[in-house]
């Protein structure tokens, strides 16, 4: 069995929909897998805008994950 | 070797006496000749139902922020020959009329911190991972959007 | 029907304390979106002989410079959509480390403060009779040039 | 007798060389004229920057003067 671990971290507009902000996920090796199950797990976040940041860094292309990655879905900043 | 990672966050609004006291500070440096300041304000927004925005409540992804605010500082710093860059963001609630951003630059002559300062409130808004969550008079919220 | 003229003129250094107050009477205007403030603070240069700027001495042609700031005002009102705008220069003495020049602008969205902003600084320094004479550490005067 | 009167008012570099900043000239009908009969007065000036304000307008040509103008010498603005 696969028991790649990866944190998932949400904000926004994105936590209030999915009622969450910190949870894992097993078994997913790249970012384009978050997406995928994160969609299949919270249909609402379908019409949502979100950037994904793996560690901190933002991706715009899909970035394989280690086991341990945090994974954070941010909707658009609007500081200031 | 990495320099210290400095807080840019503040709990709630940022105070005028706290501003007034961050440019007392700055008499001692007797090569500077500029300051320049950005300040938010949270503005009290007519919305859709006849509803006003009473408080905005902010949220971040504070390592993340944190680091992002390093970086530009640093490359603000690289970029801009300035004697001093101070940048405050509230975090939590923050009441219309109350101040939210406070970016503080100073140099020898003037251009470097306004160039500075312009800058550095664009990259804030545009690259730090931070929400503000409009709270209306109805209770309702609303998620805010940046231009 | 003329506006009447405000004095943009204070008697020795501007406070830190009365800049902290004069923003915090800006909380009730929930209109207010964003701030541009610029300082200009007397520097400590280094001159001919090992002299150093102990402070300056501001002289001003009083009537023509309150005419000329009032009609900067009325332009710059004209020209951006501000909330509000607020010149101070002291007259007289202001010692090295001390703040001489205080231009606040405020409006809804950010540009049109921080444009105001530049653009005051740029104006007062160039069309309003004000002259500054530095006060060396020997005693001896110089007068200032604007670059 | 030409009794028409200007009042002169200097400031900065030029009041400290006059040593004085406020005086009366009488006998002018212009700025050109004020300019020969400062620079016969006070012979440091010519080798000094001024621009000339009549009743409170700058001026940047010869302008005729009525009896109680008011004529401002004015070294270059150095405020802020």
């Amino acid at each position: 069995m696969d028991k790649q671990k990866i944190k998932i971290r949400a904000f926004g507009l994105i936590a209030e929909k999915m009622e969450t902000d910190d949870f894992d996920l097993e078994g997913l090796h790249d970012t384009d897998g978050v997406r995928m199950a994160l969609l299949g797990k919270f249909p609402s976040l379908e019409k949502i805008d979100f950037a994904i940041a793996v560690d901190k860094e933002l991706i715009d292309k899909n970035t394989s994950l280690k086991s341990g990655a945090e994974v954070a879905l941010l909707p658009p900043f609007s500081g200031g | 070797m990495a320099k210290k990672i400095k807080n840019i966050f503040v709990q709630g609004p940022i105070s005028p006496e706290f501003i007034g006291e961050s440019i007392a500070h700055h008499s001692k440096k007797t090569g500077i000749g500029g300051h320049s300041i950005f300040l938010g304000q949270v503005r009290a927004d007519k919305k859709e139902g006849n509803q006003e925005v009473e408080a905005i409540e902010y949220s971040s992804y504070l390592e993340m922020a944190l680091e992002k605010a390093h970086e530009i500082r640093e490359q603000t710093f690289e970029k801009y020959d300035l004697s001093c860059m101070h940048i405050h963001h509230s975090m939590g609630r923050v009441e219309k009329g109350e101040i939210c951003l406070f970016v503080f630059t100073s140099s020898k002559h003037r251009e470097p911190a306004i160039n500075a300062c312009n800058e550095l409130v664009e990259r804030i808004k545009k690259e730090i991972p931070i929400w503000g969550k409009e709270i209306l008079s109805n209770k309702e919220t609303n998620w805010k959007t940046n231009s």
